[in-house]
């Protein structure tokens, strides 16, 4: 197996998935010719030209809209929204048309389309280009959400997803582009709302999303040599369908949950789980359910800030072995 | 206000034989029974939630369900009845789901604003101003992308012409060069709010054309011949590979925006002159007749209109709420709404 | 006290701000001449004229960046986003331009503004016009979410809001507008961040919002009556700032939590609060907390889907009835 | 394409005496040095984050911020050091932020493209395309409201035209007549991709101005003083209550998009004709000169510019990071961050 970068496995899962089906086309802002800001669809210009890789004009409304035309009339779209902050200025076409439109037409309308976008802190670039919004995403009945934490999981999940017929939107954590890992070269695809389990352990369960796994295995790893305590660090990997089962199963036999994530702390994915395991494992738990998440606040840009206020290995080893 | 001068369709006259101008006169009949209609029972509280009708805007939807292919596309708003009817959605679907009943459309789940049947290429109705305008431009992508010479046709207000995806839409189906029409049907009004008081441009939609490297369109909405002419041309446009096209329609809605609104803000003779003089359903009868055709003709049509409407109306009468399981289906294209294992 | 409707209310309180603050301007989209689609702004208008009452284009990203540039420069507009739907169209300006501003030019802006908006279900408006979004707005720091469940709150806490000096979200249930009760004629303001203690209980807690207020005071009757269950009802009435301290008091002295949403399930606002309470009184619990929300789906239009999938006072008391 | 003949400003030649063209040669010579000295710390690693540099551009800054009103207001882009700097924002506040030091203008929670200084009339560096459009109208509504005879003016890319924010505020500014002045710098490209490429009309700006109800302005946004008389006539007309104007001006960006991008999608040739044939400070050097300024009132310039932009890159090295209390602070009004009792 080779070694593949997070952004190298976007382009090798869309790749794949074009390879099979030529109704796979895909379009964004600086996507083809350049590929993508981010480098992350580097070569598909080339393979698939200016038919089915399309660069758009900054119009994030119509590129969606477009997207969910082609997608109701027999194509499986992907497109690109640069940095998933700019959900703002088409939340309407996500939120009212895609994830609504099978719901309201009792069944008619098909929308088979993927939206990527990077999503995520630690670039410095600031509070509008740094959000982690896939708590905005799971709140929308209608859509499947994902958010993998390594270039072995992009691939297979990326495929899934443009499998997948049901709208998904897919986020890239911006941070871990350059993450490299084993990445079977072969056809990949990993099954949507199943999640990872990294880490096995007895003591805490950890449930963490994207950047905020690696932190936490290795926050693990401390706890362990450090605090004598075994924490199993459980990856959703997508929200939306939720791997509940996984969750449940992890914290029933460790009695202790902590959620780890990157968005601003209120109406986190984390307060959801935590009302799931809260009511559902209540006689189970042996202490309260913890969150780390950021503080409720935008994001500053300078380094030292933005390391200061996204949950950091350290945080979560304190937290941890500060536990009942 | 400075304005671009806009110009008439330059669509050729093309002949419209007797048979197509009966059927372009039954379709417009049908179309305002059923408006008529669903205002009735809207008015004896039969009608569950809202509705937006079409009276007197009826002739750009006719004209344009008659002159597509049947595997062309329509989006429309939620003032989509018309444009639902004359792609072949039944009137019993429609008043069913305006009343929220089983035989409705959606089965009540969408409601008057929603109305779709893709089989039949009505690709739905939009209740958020201008989102379909893209969507309608990514189903003309798919097209062009597959190469069926299938056409996009775009209905929406004068009001829709100042949100953003106006803009984007028309800019992105020019690049693109797609087959998508879009059709403004300016009846003057937003909801309460003249549509010239907040527009910085007289024709909302022609004045713009030039703005996506477009022709501008402004045709007489309510003459139904206009409006075919207008269409063809377009669509045929479209499927050639010409690109899209822009039409502003101009022409007035009979009754207030939505449900019950008596339209109290619009000047009486204003009213009165567009229903008396400019009625596109009357004002066709009489030219029909002034060229010859019997009015037995047209009766006959008149009655069968009626037999329609009130079959429709009873068979959605009939018809019982929806069962309540189907509250949890079809969030997810496996049938249910299951986040969770 | 004279009996006002909650959408007579609003024009009220907007009044009295109007007639003592001159900064104090209003747009919106059929507002003015035609008084609003609900009529909440009725007589606005003809008191304050076309310069303080503006009729404005389906512009809704203008809306909201007129309201944020005016507040920024010396104003305190007031603007009204139709439908809490509509949000979709203009979240950009919401989430990235006003509730950051402050934030992340250290302090400089200054964003004294408030957004009124119809939210809420049980009109049979279908999916895109009855949608609960309160939490979409919690989950996005920097703006206050104000959501009344009756005339009174409405008039206190809009003349509060549009006092405030940050920009507040406040939703309208529209399903409530016709609701009455008395409301003083003279000046009135309720502070934000207070909860209301509606009916006072000592086995359970349920913290309702909005149109789930009168549902929960409604089942607590009959709790009370056929089961002999004392609820105790908390309206924390705004989501940011949230009054923890009375919802906590409350839970440390029923041990049980039940909450009311009429949003779909998931990151709903129950969900933070669930958090916070799971944590902070674990040990005082005694039986797992409850939520009670619509599932995890758009809204249907059709009144008897609606009124299936909304919480009922039915829901309410058979979910309680059953507690542990 | 097709596109509308877009005229070149009709603004009256205004006289410029001597001084005022030193001045202006002096603003931009500062800009260059500020934005080229960006760049350098960006590659030597002292630039946390991101900057989207101007040079090349400087023009167009320079001769708006010399035209304007102090109390006037200017929101720009991501882009906007330049304009922030012309407002009197210092260079040490600007190098210091986007070095993340304590001396930067938000103290490092804002970064590169966020600079903003409302107490000089700076109301910010906005990141999002198109956002701060809308809002600009706004600031331009509440001086006619409050009778101050202040004009917005607001700075964005060709790129930016294609978005629903542009559309949405230039209707809006044309029919409450706003004191707002539009400036689309076109410097040719979005990203890295050219904007003709993706644009239905071939002047992004100036072919939609009638779609608003103004005139096509169309200017060489590299000549400072076509830019100044276009500025004052511009701020003038909205200061007497003439409502809002929109400006295309013809630019070019010399570096690549942003951070280290070498711009290498770009041809050569075409590189090679705007930096060495239509540089706007080098040109107007060139062009004082031939008028028969003293080389040596340049020098001297040019000599105080190294000075200054030396000092403020002392004074920004040398300053401390932020303290780490002040990421909780500012969310709210009180200067907190509590969401909670
Ligand atoms: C984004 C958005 N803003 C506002 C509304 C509320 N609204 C519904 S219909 C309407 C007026 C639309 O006017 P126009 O486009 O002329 O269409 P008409 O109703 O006249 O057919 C408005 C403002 C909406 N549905 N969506
Ligand atoms: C809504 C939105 N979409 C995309 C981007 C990413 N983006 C940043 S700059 C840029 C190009 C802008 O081009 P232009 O308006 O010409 O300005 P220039 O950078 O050339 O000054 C893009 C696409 C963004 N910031 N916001
Ligand atoms: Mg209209
Ligand atoms: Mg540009």
């Amino acid at each position: 197996m080779a070694k593949l970068s997070y952004r190298e496995a976007v382009a090798a899962a869309m790749a794949q998935e074009m390879r099979l089906d030529d109704r796979v086309i895909f379009l964004g802002e600086d996507v083809g010719a350049a590929g993508g800001v981010f480098k992350a669809t580097l070569g598909l210009f080339d393979e698939f030209g200016p038919t089915r890789v399309r660069d758009t004009p900054i119009s994030e409304q119509a590129i969606l809209g477009a997207t969910m035309g082609a997608a109701m009339t027999g194509l499986r779209p992907i497109a690109e929204i640069m940095f998933s902050d700019f959900f703002g200025v088409c939340w309407d076409t996500v939120v009212n048309e895609i994830a609504k439109a099978r719901y309201m037409t009792n069944g008619d309308h098909e929308t088979p389309l993927v939206i990527r976008s990077a999503n995520g802190g630690g670039a410095r670039f600031g509070a509008q280009h740094s959000q982690s919004i896939e708590n905005w995403a799971m709140a929308v009945p209608g859509i499947k959400v994902v958010a993998p934490s390594n270039a072995y999981d992009v691939k297979g999940l990326l495929a899934a997803s443009i499998r997948d017929p049901d709208p998904v939107l897919f986020f890239e954590q911006k941070a871990m582009y350059g993450n490299k890992c084993e990445v079977p070269e072969g056809e990949l695809v990993i099954p949507l709302g199943e999640a990872a389990t990294p880490r096995e352990g007895t003591d805490v369960t950890i449930v963490a999303l994207a950047n905020m796994v690696p932190k936490s295995l290795k926050a693990a790893e401390i706890l362990e040599k450090e605090h004598g305590i075994l924490c199993e660090v459980v990856d959703p990997r997508t929200l939306v369908p939720l791997d509940t089962k996984t969750i449940l199963a992890s914290v029933e036999k460790t009695g202790r949950l902590v959620t780890v994530e990157e968005n601003p702390r209120l109406c986190g994915w984390g307060a959801e789980i935590a009302s799931i395991v809260g009511e559902e494992l209540f006689w189970n738990l042996d202490a309260p359910i913890t969150r780390i998440t950021t503080p409720h606040i935008p994001l500053p840009s300078v380094d030292v800030l933005e390391d200061l206020v996204i949950p950091s290995v350290e945080r979560i080893v304190d937290t941890i072995s500060k536990m009942d | 206000m400075a304005t671009a001068k806009a110009k008439s369709s330059s669509a050729g006259k093309i002949k419209i034989d007797k048979s197509q101008k009966l059927e372009l006169y039954r379709i417009m009949s049908e179309c305002r029974a059923l408006q008529q209609r669903a205002y009735d029972l809207f008015m004896q509280n039969l009608v569950k939630g809202t509705t937006h009708l079409g009276q007197g805007q009826e002739a750009i939807a006719a004209a344009f369900g008659f002159a597509m292919r049947e595997d062309d596309y329509t989006f429309n708003t939620y003032r989509g009845h018309n444009h639902n009817y004359v792609r072949g959605v039944s009137m019993t679907s429609i008043l069913g789901e305006l009343m929220g009943r089983d035989i409705g459309q959606l089965r009540g789940k969408g409601g008057s604003m929603h109305i779709t049947d893709s089989s039949k290429g009505a690709m739905g109705s939009y209740a958020i101003i201008g989102a379909h305008m893209p969507i309608a431009a990514g189903a003309a992508w798919s097209a062009q992308y597959r190469g069926t010479e299938q056409v996009a046709c775009c209905f929406f207000g004068d009001g829709t012409t100042n949100i953003g995806t106006f803009h984007e839409a028309l800019n992105f189906a020019k690049i693109w060069e797609l087959p998508v029409v879009y059709i403004c049907e300016n009846n003057q009004y937003m909801e309460y709010t003249p549509i010239g008081d907040v527009t910085a441009v007289e024709h909302p939609a022609a004045d713009r054309a030039s703005a996506y490297g477009l022709e501008p369109i402004l045709v007489d909405g309510n003459d139904v011949e206009v409006m075919y002419e207008t269409a063809m041309a377009a669509l045929e446009k479209a499927r050639k590979g010409g690109g899209p096209t822009l039409i502003e329609a101009l022409t007035y809605r009979h009754h207030g925006h939505s449900r019950a609104d008596p339209g109290k803000y619009r000047p009486d003779d204003e009213v009165k002159e567009w229903k008396e003089n400019r009625d596109p359903l009357y004002g066709y009868r009489a030219k029909l007749l002034g060229e010859g055709i019997d009015e037995a003709e047209l009766a006959k049509i008149d009655a069968n209109t009626e037999k329609m409407i009130d079959e429709a109306t009873e068979a959605a009468k009939n018809s019982p709420p929806p069962p309540a399981e189907i509250a949890y289906t079809d969030v997810f294209a496996d049938g249910g709404a299951e986040w969770r294992n």
